[in-house]
This record gives structure tokens, C-alpha cells and sequence, in this order.
């Protein structure tokens, strides 16, 4: 019977420590993939906003580019959106004045982990703001409007028993 | 004499492979009927090798524990769709976003698996009908979890995958963000047909761990309980626990393999992707000319390799012969359960004659004796 | 100091004695010949040597076992292996699609470390083939046997599967005593020679070995003593170099005569000259009773007995002519011949058998008494219905099987709540009962009852042969009784055929003394007894 | 107490629990705003239509074969005559009676060589009768493209040839088992047509199990070495028995045809094994032992979770989810019948 009994030590051993190695280096795997392979939206929005009460006027030409992307031109009330993956990012601005004075700007920002969508707005940016204050939530406009998207009541699947067993003449 | 051993040896050869016979005569008879180009069959048999032999190579090592044919794969499939579906919601994408669905479905599947290894211990000697039944079983589970599950309980929030109505994952979801990542990683293109490098490495690496298993320690054990398990267990083998195992590792890597066909298949039907996809790996390594005990590589790739090119080649064939296409997908579905039945069949039937062998000789004993 | 030693081993199983003060010891190297009829007592001695569960479940035994002069307990047959016992058993413990060399090393298998190992265990180990074939060949080499290691079990001669498992215990590091039961029973001539070359090596290097057999020659040729059992005692203890198969095999199967027994023995009869049942080149395939070439012929009204050790083939006669297993030869009753594989036309020419597997083949454990009494006169003669529609519908006609089922109840006292409960409730005495009712209500003319006292109780063993032997004599039905217990044939029948190697090595009177059975089990005839 | 007990392990747990269950969801019913009238109803007229495929498991359980995962043979050849039967253009309830003498040979050859299949492959009857099922499915969607059928009703109306999904059997035999005898108290209202026609068929098997051949083929299921040993053949009356199952099986969706109101092709009878063969178990038969009780209390207990639970549970979470509990609990219970130790006493 006492070798159904293992000592603490037979817990304990080299195999135990390598097996927890193991497992510890899955989940920080797991956790960099998550961080390393996750899509982010991002829309690049340049039109009049207000932040903490003080307006930051649309630019009126700008040429953006994110980590080194094709550039891309911008006029006040643009948006446009790139996809890009983790969170770290570079942007490069370039625009214009009222003055038709051009300027430079480079600049870092990283997006929320858990964001899939971000607005960034280019005013905002250029007048030098904090991080937290140029990239907000995207929230769809439907849902700003507090209307329902049409989507719902059209879309509304029902699930029925063939779907549950499988359709036998489909593709492998 | 020496010419009736060898008529003898030829038949032996034709019973004993009467089901890749059958279907290479099949593809034969289609391949002028359907009117496909040598290049396009070709590609289209290199795409669904890629797609499917992770999944039938996932069968391999039940059949050597002596378990039959795992039905129970279905969930290993719903483990692999289960990390699809966290990853899509995520938005994790590329390469990164399947090893981490391939993560999240590991645990997911050693669960699994480990249920279906326990209740298949219940039932010694019908695992084949039990597996079945877990996977329908085992299919209402799942349904529950994501169709009623995923939103309120599991936090989910993407209306990519999320239903409107706020829980339950939509029907299809489009899996354009992975679509065929690991298929183009790394291609080099030959005569017009692609060749996905990276797939092919995966799918050689499982080759090999399968070989390197079968030579391990825990591979013997499971071959000596698939022959015996009384005499395994007298020798002192832990006969539950290593058919619990060779149940796990079996799911484990029908998850895996459910990932890289959904990757290349760019679509997740959430309700009914993995239902058939038990019954179709099965078939396929029948094809391939394996039995309920005995299973190889060379089975698996034979077998991909028929089963599909007659899965392509029916629908055309059925269009030019009656003029609906209709009648060749029924015809593909009806050979697939077909072949399954005849393989069973024969395999009973074989270990049946077997067993009669021994009345033979000593019937024969008796002539010789009457003799001398 | 003796290797093993056994101080006064007893044994009960539910309290009656198996093993009653048993006393040897074994030295390093020795041989020790173990002979004995069934149930003489020989298993029950090795299962306490082994600590099988058997043992601890029915209450553990008594004395002592001592080894290297310590006292051991084994709790289960993996301690005794530890103690370096080893065992091999009659029936073979080997895996057909692995070669000598994986079998000889099953579980044992050594092992090459890898990385991999750390995180999955150790059990993912890759195997050391090259190891593994010096292993193997190591301890074939140790038995002094030719055996190719790289041939698989399916492929080989018996007579290689029994030197397969014999390495296998030796290959076992700690080997010092060897156990071997029948190992011979399996083999040629040639192959048995072999083996006893092999044990005489082994005894050589210093292992010991306790060899169990029925072939009392080959003691003679490899043991150094022996020791003969019979009911559980250790009758003699015998110096192989001096004593004959006659001694033994008197020694075996000899009773002492007692006055209660006396009585119970057959009256002697005249024998009827009309011959019922002929039966001539029978073979059977029965596995583990095959019977080869049985000649027998059986006549009217007379109670004839079938014994002989066990696997010999006794078994496989009465079951290959029921149709119960493949057979070939010609069985005529009455002149008549019978189909064989058939045992719809058995039961339809009159003749009835009671199976030695009551629970497998003689009973409907699941169904009611009445069912397994009425069952079979039901279906062949169509009793117990009542008929509609001129024969169209044929009903079961409970009143009447209820009937007959109380009648065989009262005339067997057979203790059961009712005629309705399941046979499976019942015990293994009143179980055997209902299988000979069921029997009765067919009203052979030529019964077959094979071991129908096989594990029941001493009372309800009584009243079965009584039963029987009632039925013989005044129904006048013929039965043909198949036994391991020499006594209880010599109890009920006229003759006594005694079967060897799946053939009848010799038919004898019941009142022949018993040293004549002995020697006709144990001998090919003559052959060896020479 | 330990007759209690006795009594609760005899009845076995699962089935209590479902027998609770629903003994809940009527009690709840009430509250929630559901006609209990109108359930019991409707869970009797689901009973007219199922139970006919529940009893057809009996015959084939009886005789060791197992369940009858094959039950899709049956309802094969339920299928051809249906389709025969209008295909003649006769209406009414003479449709239905003549769908049944159609299907009649169908079910017995088909069961034949079934029998004759399953005598070649004892011991794994149920995995081969899955695959036989399922492969004579995938079979005859071939034929009812390809069958020169010719019956508007039941053809495709713009290709002229191969025949519809779904066939109405308004106008044929829709409810004529139904309408026939129906008694309406308030709410409530049983058809006793239905229910006197499953008697009809649940009274001979009953019988037939009382006769000489009943009572060898039970003997033969129970322990088919001491059958033989009896002189029965084995296998002719397994044979038998199969034919048996499958001539029901034909009658069965026959019968469910008339009460649906529509003949279902191509894969309609896929899984129409699965509810059958769970309903018998939940009426307490295991794999080699079946009455006409454990079909009737079986089918009761099936069709009346099958049609509280969507009603109860949209009342009560406003969320349907009876249909994916009814996977669980169907499959469930066969997999509790197949994984128990006493369901393999051979």
C-alpha cells in the first residue's frame, strides 16, 4: 500500500517544474498572440471636434501615413480607416494651414488592448494632446442615434434541426 | 500447385482491398465523365490534402489502442470551432490567431476527450456505437453553449459573431481574416498549381509524430491493450487510463486539424461544420483501404486522395450523365456511408471466418488420420 | 535454508476445506513435481504462493509461508513477482501481432530517454529496440531454447508460445522459483523434450522449479522429488529417482474405502446388448476440450460415465454431438444417423443434454423458471401450447408450464419463491436443477449430463446425482454422464470411459479399483507407462 | 426503505428524472399562462403519430439484434409506398390503406436482407444498422430524383421530374387517423383513431410474443447459445424479427405522415431513428429488453417533453432552447442505456 503514497518530493520533482515551465510559457504564448496577432480598426477622422470643452478645428489638406504605410490624403470631414495589428503604432502627419503652411508631425500611440475599433482624430493629434484624448471608442452612428440598425430585425437567424445535424451533401 | 497459391494470394489481395479497389475502378469510370483538366483535379486533390489529412490522421491512434474508428472526433472539432470562434470575436488574426485558437482548444479538447475515453470504457466492445452517440450527444452540449452560451455566460462581444438578438453565435461566420493564412504563408507555385509549403510541414510534422509515438513507450502499451487487454492489464499496463489517452490525443489533434480546415475553408458553418466531419475522415481512411484495427499513414493519404478526387468528380459527373448535378452529390454521400457499412461489414465478417479456421484443420486432422 | 517452505497451508472456501495442512519445502535449483487430480488441490496451493485476490476474498488462509526461511504475505501475484515468483500459466498470456522479443519483455520494456519525457511523462519514452532484442535473447539464451525473438505469436508453434512465456518469467531479473502448470500439456513430443531440457538448465543456474503436470513420465525424466496431492493433503512425498508411474498414479486417484462410501456405490447390473448410441471417429472443436478421434458406443438403459482429466477432450464430446460446437465423424442412435451441427435434429431423435456451462448455455437467466423448464419441449415437441385457428396460432400455455414447472420444483426440492422468479436468483445447486428439469421434460431417451456437479454445494450434489441416478434406473432412460470426480462417477454408473488426448484411451466396470482410471488418465496408453 | 430503493434503481434514475421533469413543466404550465388542456393534446396526438416507430424497436430488442438503428430501412419503404400509393391518384382514407400494402413487400424484402445482413455481423449490429440506415437514406435521395414518378402533386413543377421534398398528403390520407373517432372535451381533445390504431398493432405484438415463435425469439434474444442449444434457429428468427421491425417502421411513418399532414423525402429520415430509439429507453427498456409498457409510458414521457418544454420554457425565459435540450436528453439517455454495465449481461 505505500506505494500508492507519493511523498511530496515525488510530486515535487524535475517533471513537475519543467510541466509548470511548459505551461506558463503556453500562456504567456497565448497571451503575446493575443497581443501580437489582434486587428485593430483604426479611422483616421479628420473633422471638427470637442474635447474637454475647447474645439480643435478640421485640418484643412493632410497626408497621413501609419507605420510607414501608403500615405494617404486627407480634407476636413475625411475618414478613412486602416487595419493594423498590435497596439504600438507610428503615425506621420503631414498638413496644412490655413496659410497653406506646411507642417510635420511624428508621433506614437498604442490602442487599447481590448479595443477593436478606434477613432483617431487628427485635430486632436496635431494640437498635441494626450493619448487618451486623440483615440476614442468607435461607436457606430446607428447606435449613437439610439436607432435600431435594421439589421436586427431582418437578420434574425433561426437555428433549425437539419442545421443541428448537418447537412449531409455538404462540402469536406 | 504453385499456380493455384498464387490465383489463391491474388484473391486474398482483391477481398482484403476491395474497398480502394472499388473506388479507383469508380474514379476511373468519372474521370472522362466529369470532362475535369488533369491540372485542376490535381490542385484541387493538393488543397484537399491540405484541408483534411490533419483530421484523418487524428483517427490513426485509437484504431492502434484497439478502439475502432472514433466517431467521437466530432469533438475535437467542436473544440477547434469553439477557439474559431473566440478568435474571430477577438479579431486575433493571421497565423498568430490560429495557434491561439489552437490553444484555447486544447484544454477544451483534453476534456473532451477524457469524457468520451471514460464513458467508452463503460461500454468495452460497442465503442464504435457509443463514440457515435457521444458525438450526438456531445453536439447538443455544444449547441447549448453557443447558441444559448456565448453572450450572457461566456462574454462575447462581436457582432461579427454574436446574433443581434444579443446572445448566441450566428450561423455562418466568415473567417476571411485567417482565410488560407497558413496555405499562403509560404507558396511556391509549380506547372500553375500552388503548393502551400508551411501546411505541408505541419501536416509532415504530425507524420512523424505519429511514427515517433508509435515507438514510444505509451505507443507499445497501446498496441499490446488494442490487441489484449486482459493480457496488457496482467503484465501490469494501465489499460483504462491508456485508452483514456489514446481517446485524448485523438481529439487533441482532431481539434487541430478542424482549425487548419476551417483556416482553409475561410468558413465556419457554427451548427454543422464539425457534424459531418467525423463521418467523412472516417470514410476517407477507409477508402484508403484501412480496417477498424488496423490503420497507417499511407492508408490516410490514399485514402484523401480517392475519397476526394471522387468527391470532386460526382457532382460533374452526375450533371453530364443525368443532367443534375444533384444526383452525384447524393451519389458521394451514399458512397461515403456506403463504404463505411462495407468496411464494417467485411471486417466482421473476416474476424468471423477466422475464427472458423480452426474446425477446418482439425476436420482435415481427421481425413489425414482416416488416411494413414 | 530452503528457498520456499510451506508450514501446515490450509484453506476453506466457505467452509469447506480445499487445503488441509500442507507441509514441503523447496531448495535453491531444485525441481519439484506436483502431481494430482483436479481439485486434488494443486491451484489453490499456488494461488496462496501468489497472493491472488481469490484468496484474500474468501477469507485468507491459514500456516505459513516462508521464504529464505522469512515469513511472507503477498498481497497480490505483483508482490510475489517482486519475491522473484514467477508463474506461467496453462492458458497463454501473449499478444498474437507482437514479436517473441515484445512479448518476452512486455511492460518491461527498456527505455531511451528524451526531453519530451519531462512534460508528458515518462510513459513517452521511445523503446530501446536493440536493448530489447538483447534482453530477449539473454534470457532465451538462459532457457537454452531455439527461438527466433523477431517472430510474431500468431506465426509460431504452440510449443515456441510456451518457451516465449517461460522467458518471459525468466527474463524477469529477480527469477529464483519458477512456476509451471501443464506447461507440456500443449506440446509435441519433440517440443516437450525441449521444455524439460530447458527446466533442467534452469535448475542448473539456480532457479527452482515447481512443475505441475499430468504426464507422470516426464517428472520421472526432470524432478528431483515429488509431491502427490489428493483432497487437499499432501498424500506422499516422493524421491523422483525411486519410485514409478504406477506409485503415483496409485497414489493420485487411491481411496481409502470407507464404510459410508461403500454403500453408495452402483449395484452392478447386467449390461443391455442393444446397442443405443455408436458413435465412431467423432472429432470436435471445442476450445480447450478438443476432442480429436472418440470411438464409443453406448448401451441400452446403461448409466455410462465419462471422466478424465481436465482439457482432454471429455467435455467436447456431448457438446459436439449436440451441435454445439463444430464436429465431424458419425453418430448413429438406434441405427439411426444423426445430423451433427444440428442440434434441432439431436433434440428431435430423443436426445437431451445438460451443459456443463449452466449460466452461458443451460439457462434463460433472465426469464422465469417456468420459461427455462418448458422452454425447450415448447419449441421441439410442441407442449405446452394451445392451438387456434387449426394450428395457425399456437399459444403459450401458461397453466400447463406453471404445472410441470411446480411438478420438477417438488420432485428435485428445488428452493425458489415461486415459478415466476428468475433463474438468475437462484443458487448454483437449484440452477443445476432446474437445468436437469428442463431436461426431464423433454423425456429423452438418451440423456447427456456433463459435470453436473461442478460448483455446487456438497447437499445439493446429492440430491442431483440421486436425482439422476433415479431417472436411470427407473425411468430406464440411458445417460451418459461426464465428470472430473472419479468418485462420483464410480458412484452412479455401470462403465466408466476414461478419455486421453481428445480420444477414449480405455472403457472399464465402475467397480474396477481406482489405480486403473489413474493410470489411464495420466498415460498414453502404454506408450508412456512403458 | 430498501424497497424503496429497490423500487427507484428498478425504475432507474434517469427516467425519474425525466418523469419529474415533466411533472414540473405541467405543474409550472399553469402559471406561466399555457392551456394544459391543449398540451395534453397535443402531446397525445404526437403519440398517435410516434408511437408506432417506438413499437417497431420491440420486435428487433426482443431478439437480441439491439436498437434498431436501421428504423430509416423501414421508413424507406413507408416512403415508397406512400409515394406509390398517390402516384395510383386514389384519395381518402382508401390512400392510406393502399400506401400500406404497397409498403408491405418493400419492408419485407428490404427486411430481409437486413436480417440476413445483421446474422453476418453479430455483436455490432447497432454500429452497421446506424450505417445501413443512413447509406439506404443517401440511397433512395438518388432514387427519388431518378424514379419515373409522374403525380403533379409530388413532382417538381418546373423540372417535371424527380420528386419534391416535402409531398402534402392533403387530399390523400392527411389525418385520416386523426379525424377518425376524435373526441373534444374543452380544450382537450383526443383522437382515438390513432390511438385504437396503435393498439390494434401493439395488441398483435403483444399476442405474438405469448406464441411459440414470440416466445423462441425472445429466448433467442435473452441467450441465443441456449436458443440453439434448443434447436431454434438463431438466425431465422432474428431474421424475422427484423422484418418485423421494419414492416413497423413503414406502418410507423405512415401513420406520422397522416397526422403530420406531409411525407418528408430525401433526408427527412436521417435521424428519425434517434427520437424513437430514445423514447423506448426512456420508458425503461435497455438494450436487450423491451415491453409494450416501455413503449407506451417511453412515447408519453418523449412527446411530452418535446412539446411542454418549447411552450413552458418560451413563457417562462422567453428563450426557446427545447430543441437543443431535447438532443441532450434523447441522445443522453441512449447513451446511458449503451455505456450501463447490465445492458451487456451476454
Amino acid at each position: 500500500m505505500s506505494d500508492n503514497k507519493k511523498s511530496i518530493k515525488d510530486i515535487f520533482n524535475l517533471s513537475f517544474y519543467v510541466r509548470l515551465g511548459v505551461i506558463v510559457v503556453v500562456i504567456l504564448l497565448a497571451v503575446f498572440l493575443y497581443c501580437f496577432g489582434k486587428q485593430h480598426t483604426v479611422y483616421i477622422d479628420n473633422r471638427t471636434t470637442e474635447i474637454d470643452g475647447v474645439s480643435y478645428r478640421a485640418l484643412d489638406w493632410a497626408e497621413v501615413s501609419i507605420d510607414g504605410m501608403d500615405a494617404a490624403e486627407y480634407s476636413p470631414r475625411t475618414r478613412r480607416e486602416a487595419t493594423v495589428m498590435r497596439q504600438k503604432h507610428t503615425i506621420h502627419v503631414i498638413y496644412e494651414d490655413e496659410d497653406f503652411n506646411q507642417f510635420e508631425v511624428e508621433g506614437e500611440f498604442s490602442i487599447p488592448l481590448n479595443e477593436t475599433r478606434v477613432v483617431l482624430s487628427l485635430p486632436a493629434f496635431v494640437a498635441g494632446l494626450g493619448e487618451d484624448k486623440f483615440i476614442t471608442e468607435f461607436i457606430p452612428m446607428a447606435q449613437l442615434l439610439g436607432l435600431s440598425t435594421g439589421q436586427e430585425s431582418s437578420a434574425e437567424e433561426q437555428i433549425t434541426e437539419e442545421e443541428m445535424f448537418g447537412d449531409i451533401t455538404m462540402d469536406f | 500447385m504453385r499456380r493455384n497459391i498464387k490465383e489463391f494470394n491474388i484473391r486474398e489481395f482483391a477481398i482484403n482491398n476491395i474497398v480502394p479497389i472499388i473506388f479507383i475502378v469508380l474514379c476511373i469510370i468519372c474521370i472522362p465523365l466529369a470532362g475535369y483538366s488533369g491540372q485542376y483535379l490535381v490542385s484541387q486533390i493538393i488543397t484537399r490534402i491540405m484541408r483534411n489529412s490533419f483530421l484523418v490522421l487524428s483517427l490513426l491512434i485509437p484504431i492502434m489502442a484497439g478502439m475502432g474508428l472514433n466517431f467521437g472526433m466530432t469533438l475535437g472539432a467542436m473544440a477547434g470551432q469553439i477557439g474559431i470562434i473566440f478568435i474571430t470575436a477577438w479579431n486575433v488574426v493571421g497565423i498568430p490567431g490560429l495557434l491561439l485558437a489552437a490553444i484555447i482548444a486544447t484544454p477544451i479538447a483534453v476534456l473532451l476527450g477524457w469524457f468520451c475515453g471514460k464513458m467508452l470504457n463503460m461500454a468495452k466492445g460497442r465503442e464504435m456505437i457509443t463514440s457515435y452517440m457521444i458525438s450526438f450527444f456531445m453536439n447538443g452540449v455544444y449547441q447549448l453553449v453557443v447558441l444559448y452560451g456565448m453572450g450572457p455566460v461566456i462574454p462575447i462581444e462581436s457582432d461579427q459573431v454574436i446574433l443581434p438578438r444579443g446572445y448566441g453565435v450566428r450561423n455562418t461566420i466568415d473567417l476571411i481574416n485567417v482565410r488560407q493564412s497558413i496555405d499562403t504563408f509560404w507558396q511556391i507555385s509549380i506547372g500553375g498549381i500552388n503548393i502551400p509549403i508551411l501546411t505541408i510541414i505541419f501536416i509532415a510534422l504530425l507524420c512523424v509524430v505519429i511514427i515517433w509515438f508509435r515507438k514510444t513507450k505509451l505507443g507499445q502499451d497501446m498496441r499490446a491493450v488494442g490487441q489484449d487487454m486482459e493480457v496488457a492489464r496482467e503484465a501490469g499496463i494501465k489499460v483504462e487510463r491508456t485508452r483514456i489517452l489514446a481517446i485524448v490525443i485523438s481529439t487533441v489533434f482532431a481539434a487541430y486539424g478542424m482549425i487548419i480546415y476551417l483556416s482553409n475553408m475561410g468558413t465556419l458553418n457554427t451548427y454543422n461544420s464539425h457534424s459531418q466531419i467525423g463521418m467523412f475522415s472516417i470514410a476517407a481512411l477507409l477508402v484508403g483501404g484501412a480496417s477498424v484495427s488496423k490503420a497507417s499513414i499511407k492508408n490516410v493519404f490514399l485514402g484523401i486522395i480517392l475519397f476526394h478526387l471522387m468527391f470532386i468528380l460526382t457532382p460533374q459527373a452526375g450533371m453530364k450523365l443525368m443532367g443534375q448535378a444533384q444526383i452525384g452529390e447524393y451519389f458521394r454521400v451514399f458512397v461515403s456511408y456506403g463504404v463505411i457499412t462495407l468496411a464494417l461489414v467485411l471486417y466482421e465478417i473476416r474476424t468471423r471466418r477466422e475464427k472458423a479456421e480452426s474446425a477446418k484443420q482439425l476436420a482435415g486432422l481427421q481425413k489425414e488420420g482416416a488416411k494413414a | 535454508m530452503p528457498l520456499l517452505e510451506m508450514q501446515n497451508v490450509s484453506k476453506e472456501y466457505n467452509g469447506n476445506p480445499v487445503l488441509k495442512d500442507v507441509s514441503f519445502k523447496l531448495k535453491q535449483g531444485e525441481v519439484l513435481g506436483l502431481v494430482g487430480e483436479n481439485g486434488a488441490g494443486k491451484s489453490t496451493l499456488m494461488n496462496i504462493l501468489f497472493g491472488m485476490d481469490v484468496i484474500h476474498q474468501t477469507g485468507g488462509y491459514g500456516g505459513k509461508v516462508l521464504i529464505d526461511g522469512k515469513e511472507v504475505k503477498f498481497a497480490s501475484p505483483l508482490d510475489a513477482l517482486k519475491a522473484g515468483i514467477g508463474m506461467v500459466h496453462q492458458e497463454f498470456s501473449l499478444l498474437p501481432g507482437f514479436t517473441a522479443a515484445e512479448n518476452i519483455l512486455l511492460n518491461r520494456e527498456p527505455e531511451n530517454k528524451n526531453v519530451l519525457s519531462l512534460v508528458f511523462g515518462p510513459r513517452t519514452n521511445t523503446i530501446d529496440r536493440k536493448e530489447l532484442q538483447k534482453k530477449a535473447i539473454d534470457a532465451i539464451t538462459k532457457l537454452g531454447v531455439t527461438l527466433d525473438p523477431d517472430m510474431l505469436v500468431s506465426e509460431m508453434p504452440v510449443g515456441h508460445k510456451q518457451f516465449t512465456e517461460i522467458s518471459r518469467e525468466i527474463s524477469k531479473s529477480s527469477i529464483r522459483l519458477l512456476v509451471l502448470d501443464e506447461p507440456t500439456a500443449v506440446l509435441s513430443e519433440k517440443e516437450a523434450e525441449m521444455l524439460l531440457k530447458a527446466i533442467r538448465n534452469l535448475s542448473a543456474q539456480g532457479i527452482s522449479v515447481i512443475f505441475i503436470t499430468h504426464r507422470l513420465q516426464e517428472i520421472l525424466d526432470v524432478c528431483n522429488k515429488v509431491i502427490v496431492m489428493r483432497d487437499g493433503r499432501i498424500i506422499n512425498e516422493l524421491d523422483a529417482a525411486s519410485t514409478s508411474i504406477q506409485e503415483m498414479a496409485r497414489l493420485m486417484v487411491g481411496r481409502e474405502v470407507s464404510a459410508g462410501r461403500a454403500k453408495e456405490k452402483a449395484e452392478e447390473r447386467p449390461l443391455s446388448d442393444k446397442i443405443v448410441l455408436s458413435i465412431k471417429n467423432l472429432w470436435v472443436d471445442m476450445p480447450g476440450e478438443t476432442v480429436k478421434d472418440v470411438n464409443l458406443e453406448v448401451h441400452q438403459g446403461e448409466f455410462l460415465g465419462i471422466g478424465g482429466l481436465a482439457g482432454q477432450g471429455k467435455i467436447g464430446i456431448p457438446n459436439g454431438i449436440m451441435g454445439l460446437y463444430p464436429a465431424g465423424g458419425s453418430v448413429k442412435l438406434n441405427g439411426q444417423e444423426i445430423q451433427l451441427n444440428n442440434p434441432r435434429a439431436c433434440l428431435d431423435a430423443s436426445l437431451a443434454f445438460v451443459s456443463e456451462d449452466r449460466r452461458g448455455v443451460g439457462l434463460l437467466l433472465d426469464e422465469s423458471l417456468e420459461w427455462n423448464v418448458a422452454f425447450t419441449a415448447m419449441q421441439t415437441q410442441n407442449r405446452f401450447l394451445k392451438q387456434y385457428l387449426g394450428g395457425l396460432i399456437k399459444w403459450r400455455d401458461q397453466e400447463a408450464i406453471k404445472e410441470i414447472t411446480d411438478q420438477y420444483i417438488n420432485e428435485l426440492q428445488i428452493k425458489c419463491t415461486s415459478s415466476k422468479q428468475r433463474a438468475k436468483e437462484l443458487s448454483g445447486g437449484n440452477q443445476q436443477k432446474i437445468c436437469l428439469a428442463k431436461a426431464f421434460a423433454l423425456q429423452p431417451k438418451l440423456l447427456f449430463v456433463s459435470e453436473p456437479t461442478r460448483g455446487i454445494d456438497i447437499g445439493a450434489k446429492a440430491l442431483v446425482l440421486q436425482a439422476l441416478k433415479r431417472y436411470n434406473r427407473e425411468n430406464g432412460v440411458t445417460i451418459v454422464m461426464i465428470s472430473s470426480e472419479l468418485e462420483e462417477l464410480r458412484q452412479c454408473c455401470d462403465r466408466i470411459a476414461i478419455v486421453t488426448d481428445g480420444a477414449i484411451s480405455g472403457i472399464l466396470p465402475a467397480s474396477t479399483p481406482s489405480e486403473d482410471f489413474g493410470i489411464l488418465m495420466v498415460g498414453k496408453t502404454g506408450k508412456e507407462a512403458k | 426503505m430498501e424497497k424503496v430503493k429497490e423500487l427507484l434503481r428498478s425504475f432507474g434514475l434517469p427516467r425519474l428524472i425525466i418523469a419529474g421533469f415533466l411533472l414540473l413543466l405541467f405543474i409550472v404550465a399553469p402559471f406561466v399562462e399555457i392551456n394544459v388542456g391543449a398540451s395534453l393534446s397535443d402531446t397525445l396526438a404526437r403519440f398517435g403519430m410516434n408511437s408506432i416507430m417506438v413499437l417497431a424497436m420491440v420486435p428487433m430488442i426482443h431478439s437480441g439484434c439491439g436498437l434498431n438503428f436501421g428504423l430509416p430501412l423501414g421508413i424507406i419503404s413507408g416512403l415508397l409506398g406512400a409515394t406509390l400509393s398517390i402516384e395510383t391518384g386514389v384519395t381518402g382514407p382508401l390512400s392510406f390503406i393502399l400506401a400500406i400494402l404497397y409498403s408491405t413487400p418493400f419492408a419485407l424484402i428490404l427486411g430481409w436482407g437486413y436480417g440476413q445482413l445483421l446474422n453476418r455481423v453479430k455483436g455490432s449490429e447497432m454500429m452497421i444498422a446506424t450505417y445501413v440506415g443512413f447509406s439506404s437514406v443517401a440511397f433512395m435521395s438518388i432514387m427519388w430524383l431518378i424514379l419515373p414518378y409522374s403525380s403533379p402533386t409530388m413532382v417538381w413543377g418546373y423540372s417535371g421530374s424527380g420528386l419534391r421534398t416535402t409531398i402534402s398528403t392533403d387530399g390523400f390520407y392527411s389525418h385520416v387517423l386523426k379525424d377518425f373517432l376524435q373526441i373534444n372535451i374543452g380544450t382537450l381533445s383526443i383522437s382515438f383513431g390513432e390511438i385504437l390504431f396503435f393498439a390494434i398493432f401493439a395488441f398483435i405484438i403483444w399476442a405474438f410474443l405469448h406464441t411459440k415463435t414470440g416466445t423462441a425469439m425472445t429466448a433467442v434474444g435473452s441467450n441465443p447459445i441456449f436458443a440453439r442449444a434448443s434447436g431454434i434457429n438463431v438466425n431465422k428468427q432474428r431474421t424475422l424479427s427484423v422484418m418485423m421491425s421494419t414492416w413497423l417502421g413503414a406502418l410507423g411513418i405512415l401513420c406520422y405522415q397522416q397526422g403530420y399532414g406531409f411525407i418528408q423525402l430525401y433526408q427527412g429520415p436521417m435521424y428519425m431513428a434517434m427520437p424513437a430509439v430514445s423514447a423506448i429507453l426512456i420508458g425503461g427498456a435497455s438494450v436487450n429488453k423491451a415491453s409494450i409498457a416501455n413503449v407506451i409510458i417511453g412515447t408519453i414521457l418523449y412527446q411530452g417533453i418535446v412539446t411542454m418544454t418549447p411552450s413552458v420554457m418560451n413563457n417562462l425565459i422567453h428563450t426557446d432552447m427545447s430543441e437543443v435540450l431535447r438532443i441532450i436528453v434523447s441522445n443522453g439517455m441512449i447513451l446511458y442505456a449503451l455505456t450501463r454495465k447490465t445492458g451487456a449481461s451476454r
